[in-house]
């Protein structure tokens, strides 16, 4: 019975941020805070929900319950890994291409994000010019 | 290995593939000869085949991995199958041995992959045409069909587009197959045409509106596949851009299989009743048939290219073949696998010919006639012969196939198709007229100043008698022979082989 | 005219919902890119669907193959074409609007047709009780092999199998005969891209320690597939796109020192004749092609033991000629075929 | 009430596939990029996977990999695994579906390189000239 309210916790709490990954990147203003909002809160939603999962399997304690979250448990681990990484390297391609950045100023002008940046993007220029 | 003919027919060529792609650079000769290996003895499995079907005077069947037909599939070669198995081998082979020239200018690097391709493609076609089994008919059409644009792309330029758009149709035209598949498998269990057929006995069955669909579906998706008149778009681009192996292999098999698969899934996996009484499009799909018969040899007569106007007499000949399979008569259906056979052969002849012509002029439009029965008289005297088949003037087999079909036409009462047929050979007659007159009357020197080609300028004028080389010369010829054997010899094909294939209720 | 909750209808309509959305987005944006990665959403949403419909193996070959590689292979595409793509011109409306009624005429009627069909998950339909039931009940006795769909896949329809093999070698080397060169002039990337030689320590660091695990993971797939979801199928692909993510993480000539062209066409046809070969081998036995029962004198085992070893080792061929053919369309496709730099 | 509702419920999934044929049709034929339609082609060509599989589905069965008793012995009920068959055709019918896309984004190239440009009416007007 404590276990199921644990478990339930556990899981909202994953659904909350869930909703809140996507709040972000509906609602954030530019490129790098929308990608650094899936990314994180992508990892963290997914790792609770799955923590869940672990959590409601281990309620029967036998050897096959132990397997399934072995293998849940090797999910979260990749999912940890690959995630950020990916969010890291999309922000470095977009760094790369020099995808403008959010200021103050940026939102006064009321440039709306989404197709200003993917118009940058498409016309990005060449790294090289930032290394100098 | 008389039991395993049905298998080895199939796999050698598959086999060759792998050999061609494994063993790497080969010398052109070294890979040339293992292609035409590979399908000497496709031809011969072939043709032991279809002996032991006609001794035996029923289908010859061959279980996969030994499992019992509807859990298991099945090779199932019967008469109609066996014939056309022993035509696309004979024609692939032909083609193959005509290849040794062509290919090698068509591609300069790769050959090895493009002869690879070219076995997967004859493996493709005869799997289709022997198998039991709806769903592994799909694979294997989807084999044939992704060996195909890669040989199709292999032409210049503007044969990329033409490539696509003919990978979209043919990619429609096996999904609408594999939909269909889709509805008969819902509605029956089952995927083995014989065990099919038995439950599409059923008469609930018989008149569900779902199976209905399936069975539009299919023929819909196989007259996509072989370009029946308003779906034929794509394939005069695609065809006529092709390299001249590629459009010699490709444009007498593609097409008939695909009439065979329609004969298949109309007669064996549903019957002569379903199809005529139930479904009774039959005059519609013959409108349409004729059609396609006239406005396909009269869009020939307009072409200048003369691959191109090949390629519209094939569109004319699917007509035909379309509507005698809906004559729903014993004469029209033996005039259509009739003409499978003899239209195959006889297209591959044109094709050989005229890639021949090509090969020596350098110049593709019917300019290259002119004055051609003085430079290369066998080649010349072979298109003259699938001329007067295409036509159907007497000993060729063209005629026959004619025959019967405008028999069953008389008897069914359709004077539309009759009149169509009538027309469509009046209008081949002018149209091989016009390019004989060419040929023996036409003078060099305008054909070459038309054009302006400067190589094959002083190559007419120092070579006079340029005939096509033997390899070249040597599948034409016996093609030419064999639309003559096969004309001499039209009782003993019905008798032995179409005949037995008539199905029940005609 | 009782409906079993464990079906969730709720959750199916939902997911089917968000496909048609998803389709849809993915015709109508006007960036090629976004349009991919839309159709890698929908891809992964038909796996939800699938594994819904406890069709595992399908759903696990489908994030494999529909998610993933088709996914890579159409951005690789996307830097060699004109990215974003002009509104339709508006001539010829005619003749599309008349293809639009067509298709709607049609797909009214397919849809008041279904009303004919057996009812969706129905036990009793035809679909269930003609064939399916004979391979559950028998296909352990016949093949050992607890898995029915690698049963079925790999010994029932076998020749299928083999000609799928076959279709997947096709297409490497349709691929190849069309883009593979070897000058460089034609070169033109139309979309420049940051330049990964000696940077990024991160994807290295994900990528070496991920790489050996989906390998082992692949291995694991493929052999296990008489037990578990998967097979030849799915351990191929899984093997394919580990070279694939080296591509990605390092950079093509990386990945291709590992794993050569030459060698890479090799495996591909040496995939399929490792299962052809069995095929001959059984038809050399005296059995009928692709008889497995017929290596069982040679192996010393039982009949049904010789097919689930039959089965085990066709699957490695299937396996073999998936993972070559996935790598060779990447390097083929990425690189615009000259196999210089990839994605 | 209950019958419609019966009727939706088991009749929603072919719909789906059949909405998802049409959209991916209409990809194919009418839009004039041929990114787009090879995006069409994947669609249609799934939702064909679509119908099949859930050719397979049956109520109350679960994954066709076979259960053991604890003494080692199969559970051999039919009713209780989903229809395997669909589910083979489909895997196969995946395979079919990544090789046709391979070579349309080959060709895909391909004509980029030669006509400049991946619209269906330049193209045309590229042949024409």
């Amino acid at each position: 019975m404590i276990s199921d309210i644990l478990v339930i916790i556990v899981m909202v709490t994953g659904l909350l941020f869930f909703v809140a990954t996507t709040v972000g990147i509906i609602r954030f203003p530019d490129f790098y805070s929308r990608v650094h909002a899936a990314g994180k809160g992508d990892t963290l939603s997914t790792t609770l929900f799955l923590g869940g999962a672990i959590l409601f399997i281990m309620r029967d304690f036998s050897w096959d319950a132990m397997l399934t979250a072995g293998k849940l448990l090797l999910i979260v681990f990749y999912i940890f890994i690959a995630s950020p990484t990916a969010t890291h390297a999309i922000i470095d391609a977009g760094y790369e291409f020099r995808v403008p950045y959010w200021t103050r100023s940026s939102d006064k002008k009321g440039t709306e994000g989404d197709e200003a940046n993917e118009e940058n993007m498409d016309n990005g220029f060449y790294p090289e010019d930032l290394k100098g | 290995m008389m039991d395993h003919a049905p298998v080895l027919m199939i796999v050698l060529p598959v086999f060759a593939s792998l050999a061609l792609t494994l063993i790497g650079p080969l010398g052109h000769r070294a890979a040339y000869g293992l292609l035409i290996l590979s399908i000497a003895g496709s031809l011969a499995a072939a043709m032991a085949t279809l002996v032991q079907v006609v001794q035996a005077g029923r289908a010859v069947q061959y279980r996969m991995g030994d499992w019992m037909p509807p859990m298991g599939i099945e090779l199932v070669i019967d008469h109609l199958s066996a014939g056309v198995l022993v035509m696309i081998s004979g024609c692939a082979l032909l083609t193959a041995i005509y290849s040794m020239h062509t290919a090698r200018q068509d591609n300069p690097d790769r050959l090895n992959h493009y002869y690879a391709l070219f076995a997967l493609l004859v493996a493709g076609l005869m799997g289709m045409t022997a198998t039991g089994d709806v769903f592994n008919l799909y694979v294997l059409l989807e084999i044939s069909a992704l060996s195909s644009y890669g040989l199709l792309a292999r032409g210049k330029g503007k044969a990329y587009y033409a490539t696509f758009r003919y990978l979209m149709m043919g990619t429609i035209g096996a999904s609408f197959y594999l939909l269909g598949v889709g509805y008969l498998y819902i509605m029956t269990g089952s995927l083995n045409m014989a065990d099919l057929s038995e439950i599409l006995k059923q008469p609930e069955l018989g008149e569900s509106v779902n199976v209905r669909i399936g069975f539009t579906l299919i023929i819909l998706g196989v007259w996509i596949k072989m370009a029946l008149f308003p779906l034929h778009a794509w394939m005069p681009n695609a065809y006529s851009r092709a390299g001249t192996t590629t459009a010699c292999l490709i444009a007498p098999l593609m097409t008939k299989v695909s009439v065979y698969v329609m004969l298949r899934i109309m007669f064996t996996v549903f019957s002569a009743d379903y199809v005529f009484q139930q479904i009774a499009w039959s005059r519609l799909v013959i409108y349409v048939a004729s059609a396609a018969a006239v406005l396909g040899m009269i869009t020939a007569l307009s072409q200048r290219d003369l691959r191109k106007m090949l390629t519209y007499i094939i569109v004319a000949e699917i007509g035909y073949l379309t509507g005698g399979a809906w004559l729903a008569n014993t004469a029209g259906y033996t005039g259509a696998v009739y003409h499978i056979l003899a239209d195959g052969l006889m297209t591959l002849c044109l094709f050989m010919a005229v890639g021949a012509i090509i090969y020596r002029t350098g110049v593709s439009t019917s300019a290259a006639m002119e004055g051609i029965f003085q430079r290369m008289p066998v080649t010349a005297g072979v298109f003259l012969i699938a001329g007067a088949s295409v036509v159907g003037i007497p000993p060729f087999c063209g005629f026959f196939s004619k025959w019967y079909l405008l028999q069953g036409a008389v008897q069914a009462g359709e004077w539309v198709f009759v009149a169509s047929l009538v027309i469509a050979g009046l209008v081949a007659a002018t149209l091989f007229f016009r390019l004989l007159e060419k040929a023996f009357f036409g003078r060099l020197d305008d054909a070459v100043l038309e054009t302006g080609s400067k190589t094959s300028h002083t190559a007419a004028r120092t070579i006079r008698w340029n005939e096509a080389p033997l390899t070249m010369l040597l599948p034409l010829v016996l093609t030419g022979a064999a639309l003559l054997g096969l004309g001499i010899y039209t009782n003993e094909v019905v008798r032995y082989l179409i005949r037995w294939s008539v199905p029940a209720g005609m | 005219m009782t409906w079993d909750a464990s079906l969730l209808w709720q959750f199916d309509i939902l997911v089917l919902v968000m496909m048609v959305i998803c389709a849809v987005t993915a015709l109508a944006l006007q960036g090629l890119l976004s349009s991919a990665i839309v159709t890698g959403a929908y891809s992964f949403l038909i796996c939800l669907m699938w594994t819904h419909m406890m069709a595992v193996d399908v759903a696990f070959t489908e994030a494999a193959v529909g998610a993933a590689i088709s996914t890579v292979i159409f951005l690789g595409t996307a830097q060699y074409i004109n990215r974003w793509i002009k509104k339709d011109p508006p001539r010829e409306q005619g003749i599309k609007q008349l293809t639009l009624v067509i298709g709607v005429i049609c797909a009214v009627m397919m849809l008041s047709a279904t009303r004919d069909l057996p009812d969706w998950a129905d036990p009793a339909s035809p679909a269930s009780t003609h064939l399916s039931p004979g391979y559950i009940e028998q296909g352990y006795h016949e093949t050992a092999t607890p898995n029915v769909v690698t049963a079925v896949l790999a010994d029932y329809r076998g020749y299928d199998t083999m000609f799928e093999a076959v279709v997947v070698f096709a297409a490497a080397l349709v691929v190849m005969v069309l883009l593979r060169r070897t000058s460089h002039k034609h070169r033109k990337v139309l979309h420049l891209r940051p330049k990964r030689e000696g940077r990024d320590t991160v994807l290295r660091g994900a990528a070496q320690s991920i790489i050996p695990v989906m390998q082992i993971f692949a291995l694991y797939v493929l052999f296990h597939g008489h037990y578990s979801p998967g097979g030849g199928f799915q351990g191929g692909v899984i093997f394919g796109a580990s070279f694939i993510l080296l591509a990605l993480c390092y950079n093509l000539k990386f990945s291709m020192n590992r794993f050569r062209e030459h060698l890479v066409l090799w495996c591909c046809a040496c995939g399929v004749l490792l299962y052809a070969g069995i095929g001959a081998a059984c038809l050399g036995l005296g059995w009928n092609f692709l008889g497995y029962a017929a290596l069982a004198d040679l192996l010393g085992v039982s009949g049904k033991m010789a097919r689930s070893y039959g089965i085990l080792a066709v699957e490695i061929g299937v396996g073999i000629t998936v993972m070559a053919v996935m790598v060779s369309l990447y390097y083929d496709l990425a690189s615009g075929g000259d196999l210089e730099e990839g994605l | 009430m209950d019958d419609l509702f019966y009727f939706i419920i088991s009749k929603y999934n072919y719909w789906a596939a059949i909405i998802l044929l049409f959209i991916g049709l209409y990809g194919m034929i009418v839009r004039n990029n041929l990114m787009k339609k090879i995006i069409g082609m994947v669609i249609f060509q799934t939702a064909i996977l679509l119908f099949f599989v859930s050719i397979g589905v049956k109520r109350g069965a679960t994954v066709p990999i076979l259960k053991f008793s604890p003494d080692k012995q199969p559970l051999l009920d039919a009713a209780a695994y989903a229809n395997p068959l669909p589910h083979v055709l489909i895997l196969t019918a995946i395979v079919v579906g990544v090789a046709v896309l391979g070579v349309a984004l080959a060709l895909l190239q391909k004509i980029q390189r030669v006509h400049g440009t991946i619209e269906e009416d330049e193209i045309l007007e590229d042949m024409r000239k």
